[in-house]
């Protein structure tokens, strides 16, 4: 027990902020007037998350520790995802401050906490050592979500995207979680470390290749990556733009570390009877190759059907996470520095185009593609925004999205064999998606307007379209900004334990 | 003053320039600036006469283009040759520009024809100071380009159109194959220099196959540039330009740079037994094929072009025969006299409108100059004696019985008897008779009188630089000395006039006297009538074979390109988008058919693995 | 010094400047916008002319760090140091001034131009600054990233500002070009990977240096290079266009505002000579040969197959399409031939056809601006209403079907006569596209100037003049090619003479980097 | 040998789970199948605490969060049904399918 008080919970500070704040938001919505708004406790809890964000950047040059008996590692990649997770979850907060709904806007303090409270999961995925903290927080993550896609409790499409997140989160859950019994049953320890080491001398290596299909299926829910992805654009286009927004992408990075943590520590270097007998991750390759292209393809070509933007934006996030799992796929040296830069890129240009996306929402209260029509006309510069941040979405040069594509390019192809196929595939794919970016440009700067012009955007979003943008450009044309940020971590030499 | 050929091109192209920028605001001066740039050209070209008579072959070269080691030049060159050359062109063109002074008055486009003619004289005297291939090409082209833009100069005319661009595209198709021949000749030489050519060519370089092969090659462009079958369609479809052009580019001057680009090259001609028989047998048939056309054409014009070809047909004879010499000879005083018959033809156009013979007769008394000039032209061409046609076609069919190819001799001998039957058709039908025209008559200008003066004159006068009795003055020029005149028997000579005086008989018979009826032959052999008259059908062989297969082909590139290329491109849009669809609809909204899809992936993972005893590949 | 990026970035200072302006005062739009093609073009000349008096390109050179990609102990210190690096030679200098020029030209010809000027000049600027990148880069990296540039521009300016079917064309052009840049991207990531670098001189040395070969982060097999090289071609056969990747260039001609057009066939299908001859032959001079038969052969194919449909075409900008198809088959041909003319003749054809294609662009904009039809069954008999206008048309014409003494003419020269050398039958067979230039562009220019005046055209005119004054209708008028428009035509038939007549003035600069890449080839 | 009987009973237990949750029409019972898949995990848990590699208080901590969390789950699950079904006035899991293609 003296090890709990004797612990170094500064290591924690993050958190802690986080957690405070979502309890102190919570008990000031509670003890809150009816009538008065609830915008100043997104705002407050967009500050925890930037408060949080700043603790983590303060700790980037400590030393690699864990805590608590090895559950909680604060570990060069704990950090680095920490601050993907924290700046998308205060970009999605700020969408939170501005969320509209037309039955008006009563939870937007609830809203608020509970995605704190996601985030804080997302959080503690990213530093977990050990198979029982990472389901805990990844669940956390998960059941708070579900709460955050049924938030708009009068709005059946919002009701609807919340049962079909649970019913296929929960099977999802039940899914991972046999997986990672048979993990338990073979190694009888739940500490990752431990678990790699008991690993190589296991002796039954098709139940650790069930428990590793079964882990990959389950986690591809998370990741919404085929074969699990079909549920994305239900929950997406249902629930709440913001709420959206942070599935899209907090939860996507959660679900990357959650992959990153389980698989690669677990299974790089446990025994398989396939192409490379010492390592099983490797041996699975193909799996995850084949998986990462049908994603890719899919993603990218059921999205050229969609006429509901966030439908739209959900099929890319699908074809996304597909470029991720590629790069997973891959298992190059630059696999975990390429997920980095990409999830940081994701961050800027996804969260800046569902920005706008809330905005028209908001103010047409409908997501069809036409309520982008001349929006150029009236608002040249929202206009540029969102021309901006599809283009980085699509991969074109000058933008955030480039950089990082090219470097999953990269770590695709420097291995021995390279995937050259995957990367091709991926580059087609891409192509593909520009039909569906580009739509939405011809809808904004060639369409002409239908619409009254928009008003004016609020504080939060322009706030966070103005970062987003910033963001998109930064790394698009100083891209050593982010690279000397993931320097720091010396390309993540202390992940393993 | 050699050194300073460069200058004679230089006049006309100047009076291009000035005529295309200025040539709108000066009008009627336009002809003065052409006639003074053109007058210039021939003093100069006088002056390098003089100098090569006093001196030997100049040439200067620039750097063109470098490409890599090799350095193409640009320069000029006088030789005997073309020294004689610029002479005859800058003069044939000087006369020409003084007579459009009068023919083309009161044309909208005055300065534009002046200009064009510039032009033209430019690139044709650029063609002959040429010391290389290359820069031949290139001015051979240029030629082209005058000759496109005189046909076409009546832009509004429907015909003049397409004879504008039928010339072009004859001719360059001749031109491909020069281009061909050239470049092949590039690699094997190093050099686009006649004498780098000539040298390889001497030292055995050139393998004899090579040598051959593209000497023909640079014929085929000769053969399109001299109209000479099979590519002559165009030449007398090119009469619907003006008429003071016809005179100058398609009798006088560019036709015969055929005759002159094999004479530049004749050393690689000689080399190859079989590039001088094509040569030979080429002309030898177009003379006597284009002379046929002839006998039935209705056009003053176009008999005047089926006399051309047939002329410069001779030309090539004489080449094939190796007698450079006669070839050079003939081409003088064809340049001549056919320039006179067509000043003198256009005299006669400019007088009463039309070109059909059939509606002429009678105008002896009515074009007192014309018509005397017109007669010493056709004396000329039919070889009188003592005309300077006699002279130099002697010389041909003495070339032609000394090479010891019989067939084409008598071949000649035909084509020289036909050529004095159609010329004096022509004659008798026009100037003699009854007047089957309406309107008036008159004589022309003085502007245009003075030129066909001179030109008559030079017709008898030019055939005595070459002659059997007072010495061999061009042929000793032309090859610096080494000359040496074989004789021919003498009854070559009895017999071309022979064949001259009968032709001459035959038409005065026909159409003068009309003893013979005029439709003796389209009464006696209708089919062979109509042969003729359709110019043996080339035109429509041409049409129902080349044209028709080009159009065939390029109809089912059409085909290929619209439903197969872009089929295949939409098939792959189409499936993508197909696929969208299923992809779209397979999202049915029930979340326990997308779990249902998991726990399938699921399955067909843990089936293949159980399948493949655990792992792929 | 920063000499390049300031000749590259300074159309921005334009684009800048054009935000500022009222979307309405379409003068100063059009008064900014053309200035602000203009210190290009300066800058362009004088490293152009500094560079004829014995000034090295090499000093222009410019490197600045730019993003550290990975930093792993086990490589050295420059591995994956990708910088921002510009630097041109000859080969890309003459480019960069093709560029330059026709970039201040389209600018003037853009008067035509009449709704969301701002916009249009604001992506006009945005083109032009992405094709000087392209040839004005020294490393992959910056060169896609240029390249990508002008995809975004074009397929805003021709899908904006476009014909009927603009959006059509646009997402044809987005999609052909969006793949061939996709794949160069797999060849890009590739080579960078492997090698640790993307600068031209650096993956030459590392790819070439045997002894180098040690450096390579991952080894190249000799098969990945060859697949390297069949991609990269690949990539390139797309921007030409090689057949049967063609149809969107015909749709892209027909659509595209021709001011935009005389940039895309002028300078965009030129990446793709650039890019082979910079990344095919100065990369992979080896494995080239291997393709250079095919390349020989397919160029033969575009030839003959873009000049026998161009005899067909009514249209005349389907005419011109199929004759860039043509022509660029002639580079092909020359890159084929694979010796120092044949590449010399890629460069002209391309340089050549770059001039004479915005001509023709410049001048089809003005007669479907006059008369409202480019059909040629719907016209003719136009010399007698504009024969200024149909002198150029003329010229342009003679220039399309390679007159001599025109610039046309010495890029077919050169081409040829490089693959004269290697493969004379084939060579043969590519000239007969000679004579069928001759026929396609004589048929389409005649037919529009020549011949009686067409009756529907008449009425066009007939209409217009009943607008203008009741009693001009018997007296149909149509204004001539105006001084505005005559200068960029005047200046581009300047140049077209000028490089016909003394093809030097290109030959000049090219020399050093022809030999550079001649040692390459090891011939 | 005992503990592949638990493993087999588990496995089972998590088939018929799956399949009630994928096939049943009714929310509830899928939600409630869900939970049965969860407990199938559970005895997974708790028999290799016992009977695995290295018996040991893990399995039992495991099993006794995953309860929890699964309660966590079937409440938030349960207060999305009782939401849908205020508005729908259905609980038949087929016909929550407005959000589609």
């Amino acid at each position: 027990m003296n090890d709990v008080w004797q612990a170094n919970w500064s290591m924690m500070t993050p958190e802690w902020i986080v957690l405070a704040a979502a309890i102190v938001l919570l008990l000031i919505d509670l003890v809150m007037p009816k009538e008065r708004s609830r915008r100043p406790l997104a705002w407050g809890a967009a500050a925890g998350a930037v408060l949080a964000l700043i603790a983590t950047a303060a700790m980037i040059p400590a030393d690699p520790v864990s805590i608590l008996h090895d559950t909680f590692r604060l570990d060069g990649f704990a950090k680095a995802f920490k601050l993907i997770l924290l700046a998308g979850g205060a970009l999605a907060l700020l969408l939170v401050a501005e969320w509209e709904p037309k039955e008006g806007s009563h939870y937007r303090g609830e809203f608020a906490y509970m995605m704190l409270f996601a985030l804080l999961g997302a959080m503690m995925t990213a530093s977990s050592g050990d198979l029982l903290t990472l389901f805990v927080s990844i669940e956390l993550l998960t059941v708070s979500s579900y709460v955050l896609a049924g938030l708009r409790k009068t709005a059946t499409a919002s009701n609807e995207a919340a049962l079909k997140y649970v019913i296929n989160g929960g099977i999802a859950t039940a899914i991972m979680l046999f997986g990672m019994s048979y993990v338990f049953g073979l190694t009888g320890t739940t500490n990752l470390g431990d678990i790699a080491r008991e690993l190589q001398e296991t002796n039954e290596p098709y139940m650790l290749a069930l428990a590793f299909l079964l882990l990959l299926i389950g986690v591809s829910f998370k990741l919404a990556t085929v074969p699990f992805h079909m549920w994305a654009p239900d929950v997406y286009e249902g629930a709440p733009v913001p709420a959206t927004a942070f599935f899209s992408v907090v939860s996507k990075t959660a679900g990357f570390v959650l992959l990153l943590r389980l698989f690669v520590t677990i299974f790089a270097a446990a025994p398989a009877e396939g192409r490379d007998p010492s390592s099983l991750l490797l041996s699975m390759q193909p799996v995850i190759t084949v998986l990462a292209g049908l994603t890719m393809i899919i993603g990218n070509v059921v999205a050229l059907r969609q006429r509901s933007l966030k439908r739209l934006l959900a099929y890319s996030s699908i074809a996304h996470a597909g470029y991720l799992l590629a790069g997973f796929a891959a298992m190059s040296w630059a696999m975990i520095d390429s997920l980095w830069i990409y999830l940081l890129a994701y961050v800027f240009m996804n969260i800046g185009a569902f920005a706008i996306v809330a905005h028209i929402v908001n103010e047409t209260g409908s997501d069809d593609l036409a309520g982008l029509a001349g929006l150029y006309r009236h608002r040249p510069l929202l206009a540029a925004a969102l021309g901006l941040f599809l283009l980085s979405l699509a991969g074109i040069p000058g933008t955030a999205g480039f950089i990082a594509k090219f470097y999953l390019f990269i770590g695709l192809v420097v291995t021995e064999p390279g995937h050259y196929v995957l990367a091709t595939v991926m580059a087609v794919t891409t192509v593909v998606s520009y039909v569906y970016y580009f739509n939405l440009l011809v809808q904004l700067f060639f369409r002409p307007a239908s619409l009254a012009p928009l008003r004016r955007l609020p504080a939060g979003l322009s706030t966070a379209v103005v970062l987003c943008a910033l963001g998109t450009l930064a790394i698009g044309w100083v891209p050593d900004l982010a690279y000397d940020v993931l320097a720091q971590f010396g390309h993540f030499g202390d992940f393993l334990p | 003053m050699m050194n300073l050929a460069w200058v004679v091109p230089l006049f006309p192209l100047c009076s291009f320039a000035l005529l295309l920028l200025f040539g709108r605001k000066w009008k009627k001066a336009s002809a003065y600036v052409g006639i003074v740039a053109t007058l210039l050209s021939l003093l100069a070209a006088l002056g390098v006469l003089a100098g090569r008579l006093g001196g030997t072959t100049y040439e200067a070269n620039w750097t063109w283009m470098q490409i890599g080691d090799v350095t193409l030049t640009a320069g000029f060159s006088v030789t005997a040759l073309n020294a004689w050359m610029l002479v005859v062109v800058a003069f044939v063109s000087w006369l020409v520009h003084i007579y459009s002074q009068g023919y083309m008055a009161g044309d909208e486009r005055f300065s534009t024809f002046y200009a064009y003619l510039g032009l033209f004289t430019f690139a044709m005297l650029g063609l002959v100071l040429s010391p290389n291939l290359l820069q031949a090409y290139i001015f051979w082209e240029l030629v082209g380009l005058g000759s496109f833009l005189l046909i076409g100069f009546y832009f509004y005319k429907e015909e003049a159109k397409a004879a504008a661009k039928k010339a072009f595209i004859m001719t360059r198709i001749g031109d491909v194959g020069f281009f061909i021949g050239m470049l092949l000749l590039f690699w094997q030489t190093k050099s686009f220099d006649y004498d780098d050519i000539f040298r390889a060519v001497g030292d055995g370089t050139l393998s004899p196959g090579m040598t051959t092969l593209t000497a023909i090659l640079i014929f085929i462009g000769a053969i399109g540039k001299s109209g000479q079958f099979p590519l002559h369609t165009w030449l007398p479809d090119a009469m619907e330009g003006p008429t003071p052009v016809s005179a100058l580019i398609h009798a006088a001057t560019m036709v015969a740079a055929g005759v002159y680009l094999v004479a530049a090259l004749f050393p690689l001609y000689e080399a190859s037994e079989a590039a001088m028989m094509t040569v030979a047998v080429i002309g030898g048939v177009t003379a006597i094929f284009a002379a046929t056309i002839g006998l039935v054409q209705t056009d003053i014009k176009r008999v005047l072009a089926y006399s051309t070809i047939s002329q410069l047909g001779y030309m090539m004879l004489a080449l094939g025969s190796g007698s450079y010499v006669a070839a050079i000879f003939h081409l003088t005083t064809h340049a001549f006299f056919k320039a006179l018959l067509f000043l003198a033809a256009g005299s006669v156009i400019h007088a009463v409108h039309t070109q059909n013979i059939e509606e002429m007769g009678g105008l002896w008394r009515r074009l007192p100059w014309t018509a005397p000039l017109f007669l010493v032209g056709a004396l000329s061409i039919s070889g009188v004696p003592l005309f300077a046609g006699f002279f130099s076609k002697d010389e041909i069919l003495a070339a032609a019985w000394l090479n010891g190819s019989v067939e084409l001799f008598w071949l000649a001998v035909a084509a020289a008897l036909l050529t004095s039957f159609y010329m004096f058709r022509l004659f008798f039908l026009v100037f003699t008779g009854e007047a089957r025209h309406d309107g008036d008559a008159h004589e022309a200008p003085m502007s245009m009188v003075g030129p066909m003066v001179v030109l008559g004159v030079l017709s008898v006068a030019s055939g005595y630089i070459q002659t059997p009795w007072f010495g061999s003055f061009l042929g000793e020029w032309l090859t610096d000395g080494a000359y040496h005149h074989e004789a021919a028997p003498g009854w070559i000579a009895v017999v071309a006039t022979i064949v001259s005086l009968v032709g001459i008989l035959l038409a005065w018979l026909m159409y003068g006297k009309r003893t013979v009826p005029r439709d003796w032959l389209s009464a006696r052999a209708p089919h062979g009538y109509e042969l003729l008259r359709r110019h043996y059908y080339v035109d429509d062989f041409y049409r129902w074979t080349v044209v028709a297969l080009v159009s065939f082909i390029s109809r089912l590139l059409a085909y290929v390109d619209r439903y197969l290329v872009e089929g295949i491109v939409r098939l792959v849009t189409g499936t993508v988008s197909a696929a969208a669809s299923a992809g779209s609809r397979g999202q049915n909204g029930q979340a326990q058919t997308y779990g249902a899809v998991t726990v399938a992936g699921l399955a067909i993972l843990v089936v293949i693995f159980a399948l493949t005893g655990g792992y792929w590949l | 010094m920063s000499f390049l990026s300031l000749l590259v970035f300074s159309p921005l200072l334009g684009i800048i400047l054009l935000a500022f302006v009222r979307r309405t005062d379409t003068k100063t739009i059009q008064w900014l916008g053309t200035a602000a093609t203009v210190p290009p073009l300066l800058l362009a000349l004088f490293a152009f002319i500094r560079s004829g008096s014995g000034f090295r390109l090499e000093q222009l050179d410019e490197s600045y760090d730019w993003v550290r990609l990975a930093n792993l102990p086990f490589f050295t210190d420059a591995a994956y140091v990708i910088r921002y690096e510009l630097g041109i030679d000859g080969l890309s200098l003459l480019f960069i001034v093709l560029t330059a020029v026709l970039g201040t030209l389209a600018a003037v010809a853009s008067l035509l131009i009449k709704v969301e000027k701002k916009g249009y000049f604001m992506w006009l600027l945005a083109l032009e600054i992405g094709m000087l990148g392209v040839f004005a880069a020294a490393n992959f990296i910056w060169f896609f990233l240029f390249l990508e540039v002008t995809l975004v521009a074009m397929f805003l300016l021709v899908g904006k500002w476009g014909g009927f079917e603009r959006e059509r064309a646009a997402y044809g052009y987005l999609l052909y070009n969006g793949l061939g840049s996709a794949l160069l991207l797999v060849v890009i990531a590739v080579l960078v990977a492997r090698t640790g670098t993307a600068n031209f001189a650096l993956l030459h040395e590392t790819l070439h240096n045997p002894v180098a070969e040690g450096q390579l982060i991952a080894p190249l097999t000799a098969e990945a290079r060859y697949w390297l090289l069949g991609g990269l071609l690949l990539a390139f056969a797309v921007k030409l266009p090689a057949v049967p990747l063609h149809r969107w260039l015909v749709r892209v001609h027909v659509e595209a505002p021709p001011p935009v057009v005389m940039l895309h066939a002028g300078v965009l299908l030129k990446i793709a000579t650039y890019g082979m001859i910079r990344f095919g032959i100065g990369l992979f001079p080896d494995e080239f040969r291997a393709f250079a038969g095919a390349i020989a052969v397919l160029g033969v194919i575009n030839i003959l197959y873009g000049a026998l449909l161009a005899l067909r075409q009514r249209e005349l900008k389907h005419v011109l399409a199929y004759s860039s198809v043509s022509h660029m088959g002639v580079v092909l041909v020359g890159l084929g031939a694979l010796n120092e003319a044949g590449i010399q003749g890629a460069v002209f054809q391309s340089v050549a056809h770059g001039l004479i294609a915005a001509l023709s662009f410049l001048l089809v904009g003005v007669l479907a601006n006059r008369i409202g039809t480019t059909d040629i069954h719907r016209l003719g008999g136009l010399a007698k209403a504009m024969p200024i206008f149909s002198g150029y048309l003329l010229t342009a014409a003679l220039a399309l079907l390679g007159l001599p003494g025109l610039a046309g003419f010495v890029g077919e020269l050169t081409a040829f006569l490089g693959l004269f050398e290697t493969k004379p039958a084939l060579a043969a067979a590519g000239a007969l596209g000679l004579i069928f230039a001759a026929v396609y562009s004589l048929r389409a220019i005649l037919d529009i100037t020549f011949g009686h005046t067409r009756e529907r055209y008449e009425s066009t005119l007939g209409l217009r003049g009943a607008k203008e004054s009741a009693a001009s209708v018997s007296e149909p008028r149509v204004i001539d090619l105006q001084a505005k428009e005559a200068v960029p035509a005047f200046v581009l038939v300047a140049l077209i003479v000028a490089v016909g007549v003394y093809p030097q003035l290109l030959a000049e600069p090219l020399a050093t980097v022809l030999e550079t890449m001649m040692n390459g080839l090891g011939g | 040998m005992t503990l592949s009987a638990y493993l087999a009973l588990a496995l089972i237990l998590f088939c018929i789970g799956l399949y009630g949750a994928l096939t049943k029409r009714n929310t509830v019972i899928v939600l409630i199948c869900i939970e049965l898949m969860l407990n199938a995990v559970n005895i997974n848990f708790v028999a290799f605490a016992k009977y695995g590699a290295h018996p040991g208080v893990h399995g039992h901590v495991f099993a006794l969060f995953a309860i929890a969390i699964a309660a966590a789950e079937a409440a938030v699950g349960l207060a999305a049904l009782i939401a849908f079904y205020r508005n729908r006035k259905t609980v038949q899991v087929d016909e929550a399918n407005s959000l589609k293609h």
